[in-house]
């Protein structure tokens, strides 16, 4: 299989580039070549008897395909694995206990209203037992009324903000405690006392980077700045040159998508190194440096889960299948490992419900996927049973010149995710009651939460 | 006996040019009062600046002993001075008879437009109207499917149905027919019964079936004013005209 | 000639600005001439993005809405040569150029064509054709940024008032300046085409008097084909220039649409050097504004200022007011 | 008689009409008990969109005005309504315990700011949601209509209007949620029980009734004599007595207020409103459902808004490349059905036609003048 997909993939690339200069011949040429461009539900014929439909919910089309494209391509390499019985699921068999999955797919080409549209639909008409999908907070936003209108379940791959507890989501990406609270004493420390802060003009950016100013505080130091660019700039001289003027020790960067190259391109253009002010960030990854070239981040640090650079067994299985799969020049990254490791999430929880001889629906899907623990790229990890959010490993990397990160710091353990920044909003946590019932989670303890970390 | 309308030392400029330069007009009662001169003498710019379509540069109009200088078209209108353009300036996806219905003489304010109900007295008003443009037959065709002349009609028609005290005609017979020029001719003889009419010329013949009085206009400037007779006679009008070949061929 | 509506509203806003600037530092003006300088760079890439835009719209009166599809255009055969070529972003620039505006003749021959006369149908045939420029090239290329490298020797910095430690508290990248030269070689080019050249004066006649034109024996189907394909080529060599500075992907050219219309509308269309203006203008503006308040707010106030003059000047700046 | 005689039989009772209308609104009042959960919200929605495309058509279709700012005028009655849920949701749903919603916690906001905390009482917020977009409306239609601006000058304001309105709101987030918007909003209520889907089906599908009858009603008086002329030459008609600037602001302002009321309905359906529907992209789409529609025929747009909106939907199940063909289909339309899609219909079907009272060719007056 790997031969053939190589051969296809560069057969693919060929195809491409040639009929760029056929013009007409375009869309004949490539919806033909591409299998992963075309829409709706596979085939049922070969996924055998009775086939468990998932929704798959990632735009590839429109502003944030860039991004989310990359997310579709590691959940399908998931699901393939699963169907086939390969890679983390070798031990499995082909199938969850012997039935397939069935992904939905559905493209809302970066428009939160179409996510919120095609979130109703693969839940009514489609009838999926739950959906893998969305990027955004606010696409996030536009489709938890849904899911939760409908109690169905969404897997959602990627850090966000935080502040949110759905018996409706699971949330396989970082919490703030799993991101920000070690690398803000890890600036503070190896850089300086003084943190520029910039960020793509949403909730995400905004949130995260007023924890991250509470931690500065807290630890001593303090914030020079605060600025925000609109999602998409591609413009960045005013904010550079603010930056210049307020000599910082290091800058915070939560931009996210096609800001990030051309923000860190103009920064090193404008003639800022790594060593006179250097960048931590939190969205930035292997991809975007890829991307920009890595040369203009060579130097500027990353906060992350996950990196491509990871070594453990699992992750280098996960690069060589990925690659495998889509071509050896891409890359992977914390969010698609994310979006890799909550389908198998997803796929444990279905199998101990079947297994149990339970139907698969919500409410058994729900219960299972509570305390799930998988061996992920990234190392151990687990679905918090209390708040549904994932224990992950916190790491900060240092982007080298081949665009890939030295890991300059690592918990020893995935840490447990607690949703609310302890900073802000002390003691306030969030427990599911067991069954859940669906009632309000969320717990006021008052008290500082201690860092635990996932036992082995 | 007070003008109708009264054009004081008018001047109107475009962009350094003066088209206009001191022009002094006085229309009365139930007259024609007929303007000719050569391409770009300002005839067109005069009606403009009256109606407030041209910014006044300086000078003032007046109608019936108020000022209107300046004021905005559709104020004017309402007022009483009904104007027709020279290319004709017509509804061409609208029946001859919405456009006469749209200038009917009445109240224009939104309201009473949405709230208008087609009355008999209306309807009666309307074929009048009709009636003596000659237009009855093609009342509800597309005045797209019109002939030039008719379209002439129509917008003559709507300056009739607005029912102004002066009508301001700007080449009324433009692209005629000789026998419809004729009878637009008798239309407009017609209109003056009731109506004080300023019309605009290049067509000697037609000038001399209805003028009453003549005013000439060369180069922004009134060069003359009088009977055909007079004016045909005036040695400066000569000049200008025949400096541009004669005047019987000045249309 | 300046218009005051919108120059006395700017300094306004500097007042205002200064206002909220926080007390204690104050405004220092070494930054804030900084700022202007580089707001240079703005109005190097606004003049380069909205110069195509100021054929196709501006003289032929074109309301192109995917003219930010054919600077996304310009980029990717950037990108194609680059990658495949191994060739200098400086020796891509011809390829950009005649790759767009090839597309641009067949999009004119196609569409556009049909279209003369009727500029509502023109504006939603090339919104149909944004989406199918982005869809085809999503499919050609995938969603995936690209990359595409500038050249070394247009890295770095051209300093002013350099201190002791080293660091300049002025300075403008090269790659910017770069940017504004093509961005002027370009207009220049363009003038000298359109004042200076019989092809200059054809374009003028057919766009002033079509039948008049056609009379005198102009071939006015080859005029609008190679004036639209021109106009394409301009935004393609956009592109292909700022390719290397922001992010190259399908939506990219988006970001410069409104931009572009906004930069023109300000100029006036009745002469090319008007975007030479409304680039300054805006450009300028935008970072001057956004360095006392933010980019967000800049980008507002400067749109509202464009609508105040569009309001007040619908022929732009640079127009002559003409008898209505 | 006489009526026949002077050509218009206007106290005629457009027969023809009424029953079409009638049969549509049966058709449109059985679906719901036909139609699976999903397509009820989504014809909803479609149907709410179509309300939208209907008062664009006012302004444009009619009176010739192109606006990209029509999503605007629905966001911003959208944002109204919006304020209104998210200010009643239940104190046990409000997670930090402060009467102010979560997002202004989020950023910091410790009291409701006074513009909003009025929208909390539903007179006000249903009042809001139609004259907060019509106030702006007239406020930018006076400023505009009142000068020499016009045609593509015209849609290039709205243009602008729409990006900076988008930004703006995007940078406000304490104040407006930000690129999120509203969301996590209370379900709409009526007398303390929550109106079901059904029940908001049939609310839109009064209002959008309601809002094509009220535009029917307005385009087949005087007032849509006047404003097809304004249409064609708007100069003109001002040479006949008519304020032009007056009869443009009055439709604009009209026309944002029936966007407004969609947007209204559009939350409690939707369960968020956020500036994705005040960008540029959204106000295109009402454009294109106009113009597919057929510019100038009321029912075109709204029928068209349906049409593409599943079309959209089913185009997905087939490619995740379905904005490209929905862009080859809007090219198709325009470079071959230059007048939409009711322009399809045979002539005697037209809606247009049938909205007109019956014609008579009329006969020589003077035989018949009494």
């Amino acid at each position: 299989m790997s031969k053939h997909m190589i051969v296809k993939a560069s057969r693919r690339k060929f195809l491409q580039y040639g009929s760029l200069t056929l013009g007409a011949s375009v869309i004949a040429a490539c919806s033909g070549g591409t299998s992963s461009s075309s829409g709706g539900s596979d085939e049922a014929a070969d996924l055998g008897e009775n086939p468990i439909k998932v929704g798959v919910m990632y735009s590839t089309t429109g502003t944030i395909a860039i991004v989310e494209k990359s997310l579709q391509d590691a959940t399908f390499l998931a699901i393939e694995q699963i169907n086939s019985g390969t890679g983390p699921w070798e031990a499995n068999g082909e199938g969850i206990a012997g039935r397939k999955i069935q992904k939905v797919v559905v493209n809302p080409n970066s428009d939160w209203d179409l996510y919120n549209q095609m979130s109703k639909r693969l839940i009514e008409e489609d009838q999926v037992v739950c959906v893998l999908g969305c990027y955004t907070s606010a696409s996030r936003k536009s489709v938890l009324p849904v899911f939760e209108e409908k109690n169905s379940l969404l897997y959602y791959p990627v850090y966000y903000e935080g502040n949110e507890c759905s018996s409706n989501v699971f949330y396989t990406g970082a919490a703030p405690n799993q991101q920000i609270t070690d690398s803000i004493p890890y600036a503070y420390e190896n850089f300086g006392p003084k943190g520029f802060f910039i960020g793509s003009d949403y909730i995400y950016p905004k949130e995260s980077n007023r924890i991250a100013k509470a931690e500065l505080e807290q630890a001593g130091g303090q914030v020079v700045g605060d600025e925000y660019a609109a999602l998409g700039t591609t413009e960045f001289i005013t904010i550079i040159n603010k930056i210049k003027a307020a000599k910082p020790d290091f800058v915070l960067s939560n931009l996210v998508g096609d800001s990030i190259p051309a923000f860190y391109r103009q920064y090193k253009d404008a003639g800022i190194t790594a060593d006179d002010i250097p960048i931590m960030a939190y969205p930035t990854t292997e991809e975007e440096i890829q991307a920009m070239g890595p040369e203009f981040a060579a130097g500027h640090y990353t906060s992350f889960n996950y990196f491509q650079s990871v070594d453990t067994p699992e992750n280098k299985a996960f690069v060589e299948q990925f690659k495998e799969m889509f071509g050896g020049d891409r890359v992977t990254n914390g969010v698609m490992e994310a979006a890799y490791l909550q389908t198998f999430f997803m796929a444990q929880a279905m199998k101990d419900a079947l297994e149990a001889g339970e139907e698969l629906n919500t409410e058994t899907i729900r219960a299972a996927t509570r305390g799930q623990e998988f061996s992920a790229p990234q190392g151990r990890v687990k679905i918090d049973p209390d708040n549904y959010h994932t224990y992950l490993y916190s790491r900060i990397g240092r982007w080298k010149e081949d665009g890939q990160a030295d890991i300059v710091f690592s918990t020893d353990a995935a840490v447990k995710p607690i949703p609310w920044s302890q900073v802000l909003y002390k003691g306030r946590t969030c427990v599911h009651p067991s069954p859940d019932d669906r009632s309000d989670p969320i717990k006021e303890t008052g008290k500082d939460l201690e860092t635990q970390y996932l036992e082995s | 006996m007070d003008a109708v309308l009264s054009v004081k030392d008018l001047n109107v400029v475009f962009s350094g040019f003066k088209a206009l330069k001191g022009v002094n007009l006085e229309v009365y009662d139930n007259e024609i009062v007929t303007i000719i001169g050569p391409n770009g003498a300002g005839k067109s710019t005069l009606l403009d600046a009256i109606v407030g379509k041209s910014p006044v540069a300086s000078g003032h109009v007046f109608y019936q002993g108020k000022e209107i200088t300046n004021r905005s078209p559709h104020q004017v209108a309402r007022m009483g001075v009904g104007r027709k353009f020279q290319n004709p300036n017509v509804y061409n996806q609208l029946t001859v008879f919405d456009n006469i219905l749209l200038a009917l003489k009445g109240s224009h304010g939104i309201l009473a437009s949405i709230t208008a109900k087609l009355t008999k007295a209306k309807k009666g008003r309307i074929y009048d109207v009709l009636e003596r443009t000659t237009l009855l037959d093609q009342a509800f065709e597309q005045v797209d499917s019109l002939s030039h002349g008719q379209k002439q009609w129509v917008e003559i028609g709507m300056v009739l149905a607005q029912d102004p005290s002066i009508v301001l005609l700007d080449e009324p017979t433009a692209g005629m027919t000789a026998k419809e020029t004729r009878m637009t001719g008798e239309i407009i003889k017609s209109i003056a019964q009731t109506h004080s009419v300023v019309v605009i010329e290049h067509d000697m013949e037609f000038v001399k079936q209805i003028a009453e009085r003549i005013v000439v206009l060369h180069q922004g400037s009134v060069l003359a004013e009088g009977s055909v007779e007079e004016v045909q006679s005036n040695r400066e009008v000569i000049e200008v005209y025949l400096g541009r070949e004669a005047i019987s061929t000045a249309a | 000639m300046l218009d005051f509506s919108l120059t006395s509203m700017l300094s306004s806003l500097f007042l205002l600005a200064e206002e909220a600037a926080p007390a204690a530092e104050g405004i220092s003006w070494i930054a804030l001439l900084n700022q202007a300088l580089n707001g240079i760079g703005i109005v190097g890439i606004l003049l380069l993005t909205g110069l195509g835009l100021a054929i196709t719209f501006g003289v032929m009166r074109i309301i192109n809405l995917a003219h930010g599809e054919f600077i996304m255009l310009g980029a990717y055969v950037t990108f194609v040569m680059q990658d495949f070529f191994k060739m200098d972003l400086l020796m891509t620039i011809p390829f950009a150029f005649i790759g767009t505006a090839l597309i641009g003749a067949i999009v004119e021959l196609t569409i556009i064509r049909r279209l003369y006369g009727r500029p509502l149908e023109t504006l939603l045939a090339t919104w149909g054709l944004s989406i199918v420029l982005q869809g085809v090239v999503k499919l050609i290329f995938t969603a995936e940024l690209k990359y595409v490298r500038a050249p070394s020797y247009l890295s770095g910095n051209l300093s002013f008032l350099t201190n002791e430690a080293g660091t300049s508290p002025i300075a403008i990248s090269y790659y910017r300046l770069f940017i504004i030269a093509v961005a002027l070689a370009l207009l220049a080019l363009t003038m000298f085409l359109f004042y200076g050249t019989s092809w200059g004066r054809q374009i003028r006649a057919v766009t002033q008097n079509r039948e008049m034109a056609k009379c005198l024996g102009v071939n006015t189907k080859l005029i609008d084909m190679g004036t639209f394909a021109y106009g394409c080529g301009l935004a393609g060599v956009a592109g292909a220039v700022i390719s290397a500075l922001k992010t190259v992907a399908p939506p990219m050219g988006q970001d410069y649409l409104v931009d572009a219309w906004m930069v023109v509308v300000t100029g006036g269309v009745d002469k090319l050097i008007g975007i030479l203006a409304g680039s300054f203008l805006i450009g300028e503006s935008n970072a001057i504004i956004a360095f006392m308040l933010n980019d967000p707010l800049a980008r507002v106030i400067v749109l509202a200022a464009v609508i105040v003059l569009i309001r007040y000047r619908p022929e732009g700046l640079f127009t002559v007011q003409k008898r209505a | 008689m006489a009526n026949a005689v002077l050509g218009y039989k206007q106290s005629t009772f457009p027969t023809k009409l009424v029953i079409i209308s009638l049969i549509g609104l049966l058709i449109f009042a059985v679906l719901p008990f036909v139609l699976g959960t999903f397509q009820l919200s989504f014809l909803s929605k479609l149907m709410l969109f179509g309300t939208l495309a209907v008062s664009l058509d006012l302004v444009w279709g009619f009176t010739g005005i192109l606006s990209f700012a029509h999503g605007v005028f629905f966001t911003l009655g959208g944002y109204a309504s919006a304020y209104y849920l998210k200010l009643n949701l239940s104190a046990a749903a409000n997670t930090y315990g402060v009467d102010i919603p979560d997002f202004m916690v989020w950023n910091g906001l410790e009291v409701l700011p006074w513009f909003i905390a009025p929208l909390k009482y539903f007179p006000i917020a249903l009042l809001a949601t139609v004259a907060v977009p019509a106030l702006f409306a007239y406020i930018i239609g006076y400023f505009i209509f009142r000068s020499k601006v016009s045609g593509v000058y015209i849609t290039i304001i709205t243009l602008a209007i729409a990006s900076a309105l988008t930004t703006f709101f995007v940078s406000q987030q304490a104040y407006t949620g930000g690129t999120n918007g509203i969301t996590d909003v209370s379900s709409l209520s009526f007398f303390g029980s929550e109106i079901p889907p059904i029940g908001l089906y049939f609310i839109i599908l009064a209002y959008a009734a309601f809002v094509l009858a009220l535009s029917w009603w307005l385009t087949q008086s005087n007032f849509g004599l006047v404003l097809r002329s304004i249409n064609e030459n708007e100069k003109r008609i001002a040479f006949l007595g008519y304020d032009v600037a007056q009869y443009k602001i009055f439709i604009w302002t009209l026309s944002a207020a029936m966007a407004g009321m969609a947007g209204g309905l559009f939350v409690p359906l939707n369960r968020f409103i956020s500036p994705v529907y005040l960008a540029v992209a959204f106000g295109t789409q009402v454009v294109i459902w106009v113009a597919i529609g057929g510019r100038g025929t009321l029912i075109g747009p709204f029928i068209a808004a349906i049409l593409l909106g599943q079309f959209q939907n089913y185009a997905d199940r087939v490619t995740q490349d379905w904005q490209l063909i929905v862009g080859i289909l809007l090219l198709v339309v325009v470079l071959f059905i230059p007048n939409g899609l009711m322009s399809l219909l045979p002539e005697r079907f037209s809606l247009a036609n049938l909205s007109k009272p019956t014609r008579i060719s009329p006969r020589a007056p003077s035989e018949q003048k009494s």
